[in-house]
């Protein structure tokens, strides 16, 4: 506990430069262990894994960016560049746990066992969606996987993940919630209510910001003045960490170490990823505007997969030829999925008024089957059809953020 | 059977809940030992321990944001808002994550075991924010439930129900008669269904429709006017969302005549989507236009309290301009 | 005169305020450098500086309380919110603070500088996040102006009347159109009122009503009906709070008929207003039920985005039922 | 600034103790400096303000207690226990700075030349309350004094005295906001936005925070799990100073360098005063149901009016019999404040429509003739008669809080 007792007659303001905090890495450029670090312990099938799904999600990425281009989804978000803070923490944690994710973490859905195609069905709004259609691609959940449906609206999560793990605690099976954000959505007024209320009550939830740099066009530097994210842990009085985000095994052993405290001393804990946002925002941004193609060049340079791959070929764990090979097998996967489930059918059109309460109330029938009988009046108009597509359906969005 | 009063039968509620199922979690502030400052929450977190009934920190969205968690994790969260003029923080979990989980997740995920109990409304000269009624607010939010008891016994009832509900529900209590309003109320564990008005009195000749403390001004009014020898039909709305506007329409193709009343301003209040409603359903029947009687399109007020907020006589007023018209 | 979209009059409308009054600050997020995620604030910080047009952090909540704080000090404080469906984080800065700002201080301090600025609207694919019309929120809301523009040029002169006008005002921008809806619109500096409905075409048979985006599925439901020998008044009402109840009244006591549309769910929703408004005001000229042609009482939908929002052919329909009543 | 580069290869956490955070305390009970503490400069005038001020709201939330109780008014609040928190802090401000406060800071409107009948007024809801009889009792206000009115709904004066701050240092007269509230109410989002906000746009606002032990019943254990609030300033990059909030000089001292700062740096300062809250919350509430005697009698001892008048009496810039006539002359001026405002008329009718905007538009002006022609047929019914009382005005609430 902290001495609330000390006293000073000497009047000195505290300022962030009295809580510097450093940044774990194990790894460095080479893909070699630094001097003075001690390689964590992670078993070939672990690391194996990791490295597959990270590779797995930067192939998806770049495809969906060009079937976007090509008019075939409306909307895309990447993870380019921070697919270690994602896969090397998620993958600390049992299948058990929840996950509650911003929208930039689908990397750890992949790694819960989310299938190219169920990739396809959200993203194509088709009638194996999980989601029913209802939501922009990206928006991916899925109950059987333990990965919480993203919505949109930023940082409404962190409270939530706080009341999860609650839950977690109180069923008593040893369960914990992983909760992702990004340094922007940091601060919005949900963070605050959401980290406290799980200081105070206790809460297995283990809050994984990444902070990679900027929200949309904004720097870190206009969106706080402190030091990142890791500091505020001390003012919940929430154990913090920070570690390099594009060092797969400084994420992976601080994620494991985090896991643990929070399921044994039912606490939530902070672990800041740095690293940076590789790609745009999303397929409606162009980042040209604000910011330099040295810094993005900068960054390359630091790309996770590669350091990652480094380490396993040092290991001999893994081979060039091995690599060709899975990232051709991807490309192919995906893009088959692409092709299949875009020939889908959309969803019935029931569901725009299902699940809006769990049985639809008497209103929203009445005003369903006058929609039923307009739709009749004019076929052709309505409803989204799936080989030639619908006024709206698949239409590129204007700008979404 | 016990005579209790509103606030009684709230915490009884409450209590029966927490006894028939041990996933029934309350949280809010100052709920916990010292039972809230309305004591609605009263001896719960002796009974059921500090897990199951315990203060949050100051943060309406933090409480209701952990609430949604909660219960889409499997628990049944029965959140406190302290005072209904404090429930704005929490708009934005409310109508953009509560009522929006189970539709955006496909059904994959709901958080329906979210209750949220608020104490609403004025006459207790608490000026602009301890006196406001924000139920239209909620209503024009698909995936909520909106629920407002005028009763003790209905207190009891809708509020159980409301916990076991399965979609996520806002419970407004209306403070101004939570001591003032005692009844016959069972000790057992009992439920009234939502979305069901009650019919409170019949009459031929107007309907009157309201919520919470609202109906004692319309059963006052309806005494007035029989002694001017008008009968008056008096309708508890109960649940406003969804709400039972057949109910309603029967009774005014029936009458020919509604007056609405609220508490909150006029503009956008919850009695404008009534009478756009009836007017439509009813329209050959009405032999008058629909009235409403609320508070001023002003923020409430201190002093003129007595002034802005609809009363017996407005309504009495109202009801024999609507007859005579 | 230029021909410039609705997007690029609002830019103007900003540029010329920010020009004229040196206490005009625009905050929001990313509309610095960037100049919005829709580029509403493009090129405004080069010009004015980065104390005058800034990025703010993610936070709704600041960004309406800081610009309450600005204006009550005496600047005039436009702030951004990204997308209408963020606005709710700031919903109790909005409701409880600048709408009652003046009226708790005894008109000691006000936040008459306010203005929000937010784009809102479906049409665009983008699902329950980026499609909604909060505006019936903010109508229930006393002390707030509500104002929602339809064409490039009202986009201007209402925006600038916004900013200048002595009471906080919410500006809803229909993102759908704000690229395809252009016309001439005057370089100069010049204000449209607010409050005042605008009838956009005479007609004797049937009022329409409605705002921003959904003026043109009116207009083009005009023409068509106009084919079968049907003549519609179309009225933009431009300024929700406060409305312009006299001029519907009007066009509906010469039209006998009223259809009302608007994107938000149709439970609650500001139509829901208008009809009970009307109905009072109009009751023995109408010749029919108002009908509302709206949203379903559903979260905003993607794939079925077409079916859920009202369009010419459910207004169409619906002034043929109205018209054979 | 914080080097941000420093790395480590040792998994750690970092935890709430590792930023310890002192009490600056310069008084001992005694009403000495403590040894090797400096005093403060503070000059004899404005010391016997601030200790009048003191006093002067000590009186008046003893008499407004018992004319609640007596049913003269419908609500109160004190500041018992914490006047030197509000006084000592105020003090350090220009007349020009804006003031914005919760509602336990009425000895800072005080301190800037609120009468006794103003507050009388307010307190009575009289015609000459300058909020015109819509709030509250204690809701206070002026424009004259650079006093914010205040609202109810905590925490929303954070982001706004942030926002006032931005115009004031816009408008270039070196004047600042100093931002009053409790511990309690800093666990609001709004809270998390004003500081953070404040601190990327450089405002010149000091938070003063009132660590009073207690939010109504809840006790800060309860409201988070860190040590306080002062160490947050550290996540925001805002200089914070914790100090004794009943030892009026390390209140005072610290708040003068906090102005300078604000000013001088344009930046936001966080001053946080260890206190306690010695009366119940407000009228409607009764503390001994969550709280002991013994707790409340050690911090009675510490009475910060007590500790302040040795300081005085050992500088010889006070005496005993001074103190006594000022309380007694307090008293008079008070009572007879009450007894002749609560003579007066109520506010005319028209205030229940004005200031809703700046002109009342059609709609209102409507609503408000039909009123008035129902009032017509019921005179006695309506309106509050001031000598009589009216039903609902003056009546004790219910509850509030
Ligand atoms: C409440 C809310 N406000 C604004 C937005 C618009 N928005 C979407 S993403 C984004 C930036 C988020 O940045 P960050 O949290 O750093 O995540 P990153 O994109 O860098 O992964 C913004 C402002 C939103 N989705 N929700
Ligand atoms: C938004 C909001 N939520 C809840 C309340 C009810 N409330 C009034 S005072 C209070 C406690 C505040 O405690 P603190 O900030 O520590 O101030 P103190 O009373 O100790 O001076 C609460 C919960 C309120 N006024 N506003
Ligand atoms: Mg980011
Ligand atoms: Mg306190």
């Amino acid at each position: 506990m902290v001495d609330k007792n000390l006293v000073t007659s000497v009047l000195k303001f505290t300022e962030a430069k009295d809580m510097p905090i450093s940044t774990l890495s194990l790894l460095n450029a080479d893909g070699e262990i630094l001097e003075g670090a001690q390689e964590p312990k992670i078993d070939k099938h672990t690391a194996l894994k990791i490295y597959r799904d990270m590779n797995y999600i930067r192939v998806l990425d770049e495809r969906m960016i060009g079937a976007q281009r090509q008019g075939r989804l409306s909307f895309y978000v990447t993870c380019t560049g921070e697919e270690a803070s994602v896969v090397g923490s998620v993958a600390a944690f049992s299948s058990q746990d929840m996950v509650m994710s911003q929208y930039r973490e689908h990397a750890a859905l992949r790694y819960r066992g989310f299938t190219s195609k169920q990739f396809m069905n959200q993203l194509l709004s088709n009638d194996l969606d999980l989601g029913k259609g209802r939501q922009m691609p990206i928006h991916y959940g899925s109950r059987d996987l333990n990965y919480m449906t993203i919505s949109s609206t930023l940082a409404t999560q962190i409270p939530q993940a706080a009341g999860y793990a609650y839950g977690q605690k109180l069923s008593g099976n040893d369960t914990c919630t992983i909760c992702y954000f990004g340094e922007g959505a940091a601060s919005e007024g949900d963070f605050h209510a959401g980290l406290n209320i799980a200081a105070v009550s206790k809460c297995p939830v283990v809050f994984v910001v990444r902070n990679n740099g900027y929200a949309i066009s904004t720097p870190t530097v206009e969106q706080f003045v402190g030091d990142g994210i890791a500091p505020r842990g001390v003012g919940y009085g929430i154990p913090a960490i920070r570690v390099d985000g594009n060092d797969i095994l400084a994420v992976h052993a601080a994620s494991v170490e985090a896991r643990n405290l929070a399921i044994e001393k039912s606490t939530p804990v902070i672990v800041e990823t740095m690293s940076y946002r590789l790609g745009a925002h999303s397929t409606s941004d162009d980042p040209t505007s604000y910011r330099t193609s040295e810094e993005e060049e900068m960054w390359r340079q630091k790309d996770p997969i590669e350091r990652m791959k480094k380490w396993l070929l040092g290991k001999g764990w893994w081979s060039d030829q091995q690599d060709h090979q899975m990232k051709d097998e991807y490309k192919k996967e995906i893009l088959g999925a692409l092709k299949s489930q875009e020939k889908r059918q959309p969803p019935v059109l029931d569901h725009l008024i299902s699940d809006v309460y769990q049985i639809p109330p008497a209103h929203l029938r009445e005003q369903y089957s006058e929609l039923l009988a307009h739709i009749d009046k004019y076929p052709d108009h309505y409803l989204p059809n799936p080989t030639k597509g619908h006024d709206s359906y698949h239409k590129p969005a204007a700008q979404f953020s | 059977m016990p005579k209790i009063n509103l606030l009684q039968a709230v915490n009884s509620a409450l209590d029966t809940a927490m006894d028939a199922d041990s996933r029934v979690v309350c949280l809010g502030e100052d709920i916990g030992e010292f039972g809230g400052v309305f004591r609605a929450t009263s001896k719960l977190q002796e009974k059921y321990g500090k897990q199951r009934c315990f203060n949050t920190p100051i943060t309406e969205q933090g409480i209701v944001g952990f609430s949604i968690g909660l219960a889409a994790q499997g628990s049944v969260a029965v959140a406190e808002i302290q005072f209904a003029d404090y429930i704005f923080p929490a708009f934005d979990q409310i109508v953009n994550e509560a009522a929006k989980f189970r539709y955006r997740s496909g059904d994959q995920f709901n958080c329906g075991g979210l209750t949220i109990r608020t104490p609403y409304g004025g006459g207790i000269a608490g000026g602009l924010y301890h006196s406001q009624s924000p139920e239209a607010y909620f209503c024009h939010t698909p995936g909520l439930k909106v629920v407002i008891p005028s009763t003790a016994y209905q207190a009891k009832g809708l509020l159980l129900s409301a916990i076991r509900d399965p979609d996520p529900v806002i419970f407004f209590e209306p403070k101004a008669i939570y001591r003032a309003e005692a009844g016959d109320v069972p000790d057992t564990d009992y439920e009234l269904p939502l979305g069901v008005a009650q019919v409170v009195s019949t009459g031929t000749d107007i309907t009157l429709v309201g919520w919470g403390a609202q109906m004692h001004q319309l059963h006052r009014a309806a005494k007035m006017a029989a002694k001017d020898g008008i009968s008056c039909e008096v309708i508890d709305l109960c649940t406003l969302l969804p709400w039972d506007a057949d109910t309603v329409a029967k009774s005014v193709t029936k009458t020919g005549r509604l007056i609405i009343s609220h508490e909150a301003p006029r503009t956008g209040g919850f009695a404008g989507e009534i009478a756009a409603t009836i007017q439509e359903r009813c329209f050959l029947s009405l032999e008058s236009p629909i009235t409403r009687i609320t508070g001023l399109d002003t923020p409430f007020p201190l002093v003129f309290e007595k002034e802005y907020l609809p009363d017996y006589l407005k309504v009495f007023e109202a009801i024999k301009a609507s007859v005579h018209f």
